[in-house]
């Protein structure tokens, strides 16, 4: 709260004039030009254009004037490919979210135990970050390939009957394709819970530990709720990725077996670019934006709109 | 001497437009080895007119090269020249005023006498006027049978679509997997086409391809191929591959015993050095109705706001269709080239089937042709469903594609 | 006499409690071990696969070591490998990688950072509200965006063409790139050095202001001489995107400036013929190179700078 | 000569008013400080005197000039603040010149009024460091340094002594007391420290709640609060209060459970001394022990409870009328807990609050 814009009253009764409004922080508002240009025209814009048009017959080029109402989303919704992309968007959401958020937590724990070795154990686990969904996904498709991967692996040390084909098999493919979302992101959660875990007071440890409270616990009861800012920062970029999740699941199933892998976004984008019908691809990536804003809206909320004093 | 006249008066209409050099970007979504030598062949020609031919390919047709060619189309900075479906992908643009008319080209080097089958052309027109140079046919309807797959499983390598069927047991009694999919959508619903047109008929195909009939769709006939495919989904059960060219691979290596696939899958046992006859064989139309579709390759010029580049672009749609270019181009991608003027000798065995058939004039037009992208888009959705999914079953699959061709447009 | 040098096992203080190898010791390296493999095993494959000639792909599993080590996969992917016509592999696209980097990064950057520290020390009148579209904007897929977002810098080139006088083409020029890295990179970036500025001591600000600096002032002399850390953390994380970007960099270049993750796809992705596996996964390595390079040689960094101050909310 | 004006300042965030209506008036030279738990608007009113925060209403004028929405830097003020807020990327020099830097000032001068600060600071063999190689005493000589440079009549302080050590923190103290006296600059100054307000003000502002309390010199602060919230915030021990009321009758009394205390001599701000409900205010310095008491006019027999023997003097905690009651004695006695002690004073020389409007009587 550096500085605020007063709601003033028009009573500043003296020779020295009170500014205009406008001109106050004027180069603040200049250098944030960029910003609100992206803000209004670009994200607001754009979307606001894609809904606009997610009511029209557009097909491959954008066609504001063939007007069709609701037509576009009551296919969508009656189009079991998408009902599927919602669920498979569902369980990968959820799960994603919990394993990134377990997984980096406790490699970041282990981690910051004063172990030796830290450094390399860090590269190790963020270096799957630097490497794109495309990368991730193929590297994956084989690993969990059942003739060369993994299965064949076990099965050739003796295991026959050992089975592990996830990306085959259209009941798990889904989880397939989130051992590989994790392997891609955890890191870089790990890295923020780290960070996090740098920033607690030692005073903190000491004092659980003359209180005689076992470190588990210490992470669940004390250090866990401390780090929430974390926590929510952690939650911001995991689900922003999960929303977009396409490449990966291109890459390694193309939405196979079946349509078992489908996920939103693909069905956005398939439908844009390969079936040509605009008007279908934007009513279901107005989808994706109303639920983005049901989570969203009461978050920012209370993110940014409740603790307006600091 | 008609096909003489053709050339040098295509030329001759550019040569007329004071050409200066230009450098033409063209895209297209050719990128294997194979391909890329045919496309070379283009731009070697196009090189040798003085022009240069800047190549801008992208791999992965559809969704990955479609939005980067539509966005800068739309996004006023196209490219000259560019590869699509021919077919309904282009009419929007072609009704937006994007793409560039070359008709007098067309009229120049007497397409309309020389392009077999002339349906090729009529997807090119549009209110009389035509806006794509085609290059190619490909076509779907061929099934490969592996002669060694068959050796193992001990019955003879069957003629026809039925006496595939009937192999099955046998193949499957051997530990051979009788069909070989992939899991792509695009490959379900090409077999499926396929499977339509041999078990159903040139005629059903067209009256619900074509008049979009949804009665026809759903009717008795229709049940007879979704029973066929769901046959054929059976045999397929144990095929777990993603690629078609994984597929083929089955085949070639005799772990499967057939795969419906386009006549590009050629291209592959050519690269395994197996020899049509003797390691495998292929069967146009099943084995059944012996005819082929004619979908292909065309090219489209979209419009740029400079002269000397429209009448390199002209002389690039010309040249595109040349005997020469067509012959070169041909032998290298595979394709059954789009004259019917023209001598392919060196063609194999199964090229020469498809020349004869195309020939004969047992045609069907492609998909792309006649379905919208949207309609062709749900019918993947529903076959890679059906094919993927066992309890899935035909009668209800029946009832969810007559619902899509009856919505079709 | 030896036995009191012997004995010194009895003295008053004990031995102090071997803690080496204690369970918990145990089950920490232990689990961090079973971690590792999951996160290295997919680098391996990669790296094994790359070495190996197709023949022996072909016949045996993803994990056993090349019996004949050959570079020739490497080499293809570099030099020889085709995209279309133009057969000299990834090497093409490299330099022009860089030459879309290093202004995509910077202006991303200069750009993000300005609004961060707007958005946490000169709040004005809806910046909260920008802020809050811009997040928004986090979960939008890119793809989405790409129609309007052509159409927009179309119109914005021809604004400008109208403005200046001159031709100017935003779309497939490098500086449309430019504006799209930038623009999409905002969201998170943004976010990133709002938190860290939020973080500097506000009376630090305040002594500036009366020492007389203003907005370029105290952001020069002395926000941006602070924030290194997070400046470090900002363009690990733009290098790694836009290093790894496909989709804008096809559609917003040409040919001739294509990235070279367009020769990775062309590479890995095309559709046709056989797969070249260890060709891809060399392709795959090398194009990761970069980013991986800057992960390894700067991991400590990143970590540093989150914690000094990305992470609080 | 009247140096710093603030007229009918008003602030808020939003619905909430955090200076209502203030008035002050600072004379030239004077140093003033504002004086108030956290939370009261001590600070608020200090950073709007900086022109850190844009009132809502009102004027500022500092030497005789409107500078109302002027800028900071134009307001001729220098500020210190409680962290110090050294550039941490900048020498001591750098942080001293940056401000100079800004005006445009010419080297040469800036290189000598540098110098000159560092020379009053005793900084000089520090100028080449960095901040984060100095001790906190030396930081916040730098950032005095920093406010000196500028050349500037007002001087404005936030807390400047807070994030020291108490050894640390009375040596500045005293410092800055001689600081003042050396160059005679208008200063305003914001604690929460009541040992730094005695010591350093001419005049103390007491805050509360946005509005000021009282403003007054110490002497008066401590001797005669002008309501009940001042008399229990300044002084420690704090003062005893007793609840009572004063009673009707020639000689004013104040009753208090069953006690009565004689009021005669007490000065009442207003007039005399009427009936009503009040509080009456004790200082535990003003009570006595020993042979004196008897002289006293109140006198009255305790059991020590509690004593906290600081050295110098001790702290005795006892009841007196049914009230928690506090004393100090010398140091030099000795008493434990449970001794009974005779103690007198003179109720007359403590401070009568009015009990609903806690105004002085």
């Amino acid at each position: 709260m550096a500085v605020t814009d007063g709601t003033g009253t028009e009573s500043a009764k003296t020779s020295a004039r009170r500014p205009n409004r406008l001109f106050k922080n004027l180069t603040a508002k200049t250098a944030s030009i960029p910003m609100i240009f992206t803000a209004l025209v670009v994200f607001i814009g754009c979307t606001g254009w894609t809904i606009y048009h997610s009511f029209t017959k557009s097909r491959l080029l954008p066609a504001p004037d063939k007007w069709v109402g609701l037509d576009q989303y009551e296919r969508l919704w009656s189009t079991r490919r998408w009902l599927v992309s919602i669920e498979n968007l569902a369980i990968y959401g959820i799960c994603s979210l919990i394993l990134s958020l377990v997984i980096g937590f406790t490699l970041a724990a282990l981690l910051d135990r004063k172990i030796r070795g830290e450094g390399i154990f860090r590269t190790i686990f963020l270096y799957p970050f630097a490497l794109s969904f495309i990368v991730t996904g193929l590297v994956w498709q084989w690993v969990l390939n059942p003739q060369f991967g993994i299965q064949s692996v076990v099965q050739r040390w003796g295991w026959e009957s050992f089975t592990f084909d996830p990306l085959n098999n259209a009941d798990i493919v889904i989880y397939g394709i989130l051992i590989a979302g994790i392997w891609q992101g955890s890191g870089f959660i790990m890295v923020i819970m780290l960070a996090g875990l740098r920033g607690i007071d030692e005073d903190i440890w000491k004092a659980t530990r003359v209180e005689g409270i076992p470190t588990w616990k210490t992470y669940i009861v004390v250090i866990i709720p401390m780090m929430r800012p974390v926590f929510v920062t952690a939650l911001v970029l995991i689900a922003a990725g999960i929303i977009k999740v396409y490449d990966l699941v291109v890459a390694q199933t193309s939405g196979g077996p079946g349509i078992a892998s489908e996920v939103p976004a693909k069905y956005v984008i398939e439908k844009m670019f390969q079936s040509q019908n605009l008007g279908q691809g934007f009513a279901a990536s107005t989808m994706m934006l109303v639920s983005v804003l049901v989570v969203l809206i009461p978050w920012a909320y209370l993110e940014f709109g409740g603790k307006r004093r600091d | 001497m008609n096909l003489m006249k053709a050339t040098t008066a295509g030329i001759a209409f550019c040569a007329a437009g004071a050409v200066s050099a230009a450098e033409l970007e063209v895209t297209h979504w050719w990128t294997s080895g194979g391909e890329a030598a045919a496309v070379a062949e283009f731009a070697k020609a196009l090189d040798a007119t003085g022009h240069t031919w800047v190549d801008g390919a992208i791999a992965g047709s559809g969704g990955t090269a479609r939005p980067i060619i539509i966005s800068r189309i739309i996004g006023g900075d196209p490219m000259h020249a560019t590869q699509l479906n021919h077919g309904r992908q282009a009419e929007e643009l072609i009704e937006a005023g994007l793409l560039l008319d070359i008709t007098a080209v067309a009229e120049a080097g007497g397409w309309k006498d020389i392009i077999n089958p002339s349906s090729l052309l009529d997807s090119c027109t549009v209110d009389g006027k035509i806006y794509c140079a085609p290059v190619n046919i490909h076509s779907w309807q061929w099934i490969w049978l592996s002669h060694k797959a068959y050796e193992d499983a001990g019955v003879p390598v069957p003629s026809n679509w039925d006496e595939y069927v009937a192999s099955a047991g046998a193949l499957e009694a051997a530990g051979k997997i009788p069909l070989a999919m992939g899991q792509q959508a695009w490959q379900s619903s090409g077999a499926f086409g396929v499977i339509n047109v041999a078990v159903g008929g040139v005629e059903l195909w067209n009256k619900i391809n074509v008049q979009k009939d949804a009665e026809a769709a759903g009717g008795p006939e229709m049940a007879k191929v979704f029973e066929a495919a769901a046959a054929a989904r059976a045999m397929a059960a144990n095929s777990n591959v993603q690629d078609w060219n994984q597929a083929t691979n089955l085949v070639i290596t005799g772990q499967a015993g057939g795969q419906i696939m386009g006549d590009w899958a050629q291209g592959e046992f050519q690269v395994a050095e197996q020899v049509a006859g003797e390691d495998y064989t292929c069967l146009p139309g099943l084995g059944v109705n012996e005819v082929i579709s004619t979908g292909g390759d065309a090219f489209y010029f979209p419009k740029q706001d400079d002269a000397d580049i429209e009448a390199a672009q002209k002389e690039l749609a010309a040249l595109l269709v040349s005997p020469e270019v067509q012959v070169s181009f041909n032998l290298k991608k595979g394709s059954l080239p789009v004259r019917g003027d023209i001598d392919l000798s060196s063609a194999n065995d199964c090229m020469k089937k498809g020349l004869e058939i195309l020939a004969a004039g047992n045609i069907l037009l492609s998909g792309d042709q006649v379905l919208s992208a949207d309609t062709s888009g749900q019918i993947e959705d529903l076959m890679v469903e059906f094919w993927n999914d066992a309890s899935y079953s035909a009668a209800d699959a029946q009832a969810k594609y007559a619902e899509i061709i009856g919505d079709a447009d | 006499m030896t036995d009191v040098t012997t004995n010194t096992r009895t003295t008053p203080r004990g031995t102090k409690p071997r803690r080496r190898m204690s369970p918990s010791n145990i089950m920490l390296y232990g689990t961090l071990f079973v971690a590792s493999v999951y996160y290295l095993l997919p680098l391996y494959v990669m790296i094994v696969t790359s070495l190996k000639g197709m023949p022996e792909i072909r016949l045996g599993n993803v994990f056993s070591p090349p019996v004949e080590v050959t570079f020739e996969p490497w080499v293809k992917a570099w030099a020889e490998a085709c995209t279309g016509i133009n057969c000299d592999g990834l090497s093409r696209g490299f330099w022009n990688s860089v030459q879309i980097l290093v202004p995509s990064v910077a202006l991303s950057i200069a750009i993000a950072s300005v609004n961060g520290y707007a958005l946490s020390l000169w709040k004005f009148k809806g910046s909260e509200v920008f802020f809050t579209i811009l997040i928004f904007g986090a979960f939008i897929p890119y793809q989405v965006m790409i129609y309007p977002m052509v159409i927009l810098l179309r119109e914005a080139g021809e604004g400008l063409s109208f403005i200046t006088g001159t031709r100017i083409r935003l779309m497939g020029s490098v500086w449309g790139l430019v504006i799209v890295h930038t623009i999409f990179g905002m969201p998170i970036l943004t976010l990133l050095f709002r938190n860290y500025f939020a973080s500097v001591p506000e009376e630090l600000f305040k002594a500036a202001r009366v020492d007389g600096a203003g907005f370029w002032g105290i952001y020069f002399r002395i926000m941006l001489p602070m924030a290194l850390p997070i400046f470090v953390v900002a363009m690990i994380l733009q290098v790694t995107g836009i290093w790894n970007d496909f989709l804008f960099g096809v559609i917003f270049t040409k040919p001739d400036t294509y990235p070279m993750t367009v020769q990775l796809n062309n590479i890995v992705n095309s559709v046709q013929g056989v797969k070249e596996y260890n060709v891809n996964m060399a392709a795959t390595l090398l194009t990761g190179l970069v980013p991986l390079i800057i992960y390894f040689a700067s991991g400590k960094l990143f970590v540093r700078g989150i914690a000094a101050g990305a992470v609080k909310g | 000569m009247t140096n710093v004006t603030v007229k009918d300042l008003t602030l808020e965030f939003g619905a909430i008013r955090v200076l209502d209506k203030l008035n002050l008036q600072i004379e030239e030279g004077e140093f003033l400080v504002l004086l108030g738990a956290s939370g009261c608007g001590k600070s608020t009113l200090l950073n709007c005197i900086a022109g850190l925060l844009d009132i809502t209403d009102g004027e500022i004028h500092i030497g005789g000039r409107n500078v109302t929405w002027e800028e900071p830097s134009e307001r001729g003020i220098g500020m210190v603040f409680q962290s110090y807020a050294l550039y941490p990327q900048m020498t001591v020099e750098g942080n001293l010149s940056f401000g100079l830097k800004n005006a445009k000032v010419p080297k040469a001068e800036i290189a000598e009024r540098v110098a000159r600060a560092a020379e009053i600071l005793q900084i000089e063999p520090l100028l080449k460091r960095k901040p984060a190689a100095l001790s906190g005493g030396q930081r916040q000589r730098v950032a005095i340094g920093r406010a000196l440079v500028r050349d500037v009549d007002v001087f404005l302080f936030d807390e400047p002594l807070s994030n020291l050590d108490a050894k640390l923190r009375a040596d500045l103290r005293v410092e800055l007391k001689l600081l003042h006296q050396k160059l005679d600059n208008t200063m305003i100054y914001v604690t929460h420290d009541q040992v730094e307000a005695m010591t350093l003000a001419d005049r103390i502002a007491i805050m509360r709640g946005g509005l000021v309390q009282q403003i007054a010199s110490p002497a008066e602060v401590y001797n005669r609060p002008s309501n009940k919230y001042v008399a229990g915030f300044i002084g420690s021990p704090t003062i005893n209060f007793f609840e009572g009321s004063i009673t009707d009758g020639t000689a004013p009394e104040f009753l208090t459970a069953d006690t009565k205390m004689a009021l005669s001599g007490y000065e009442a701000s207003q007039g005399a001394l009427s009936p009503r409900p009040a509080w009456l205010g004790i200082r535990p310095e003003s009570v006595i022990t020993g042979t004196d008491v008897d002289a006293q006019p109140y006198t009255a027999e305790i059991t020590v409870e509690l004593f906290e023997a600081m050295g110098a003097d001790t702290l005795v905690y006892t009841t007196l009328a049914g009230a928690p009651f506090r004393f100090r004695m010398s140091g030099q006695a000795r008493v434990t807990a449970g001794d009974t002690l005779r103690i007198g004073f003179d109720p007359a020389q403590g401070s009568l609050f009015d009990k609903s409007t806690e105004e002085r009587l």
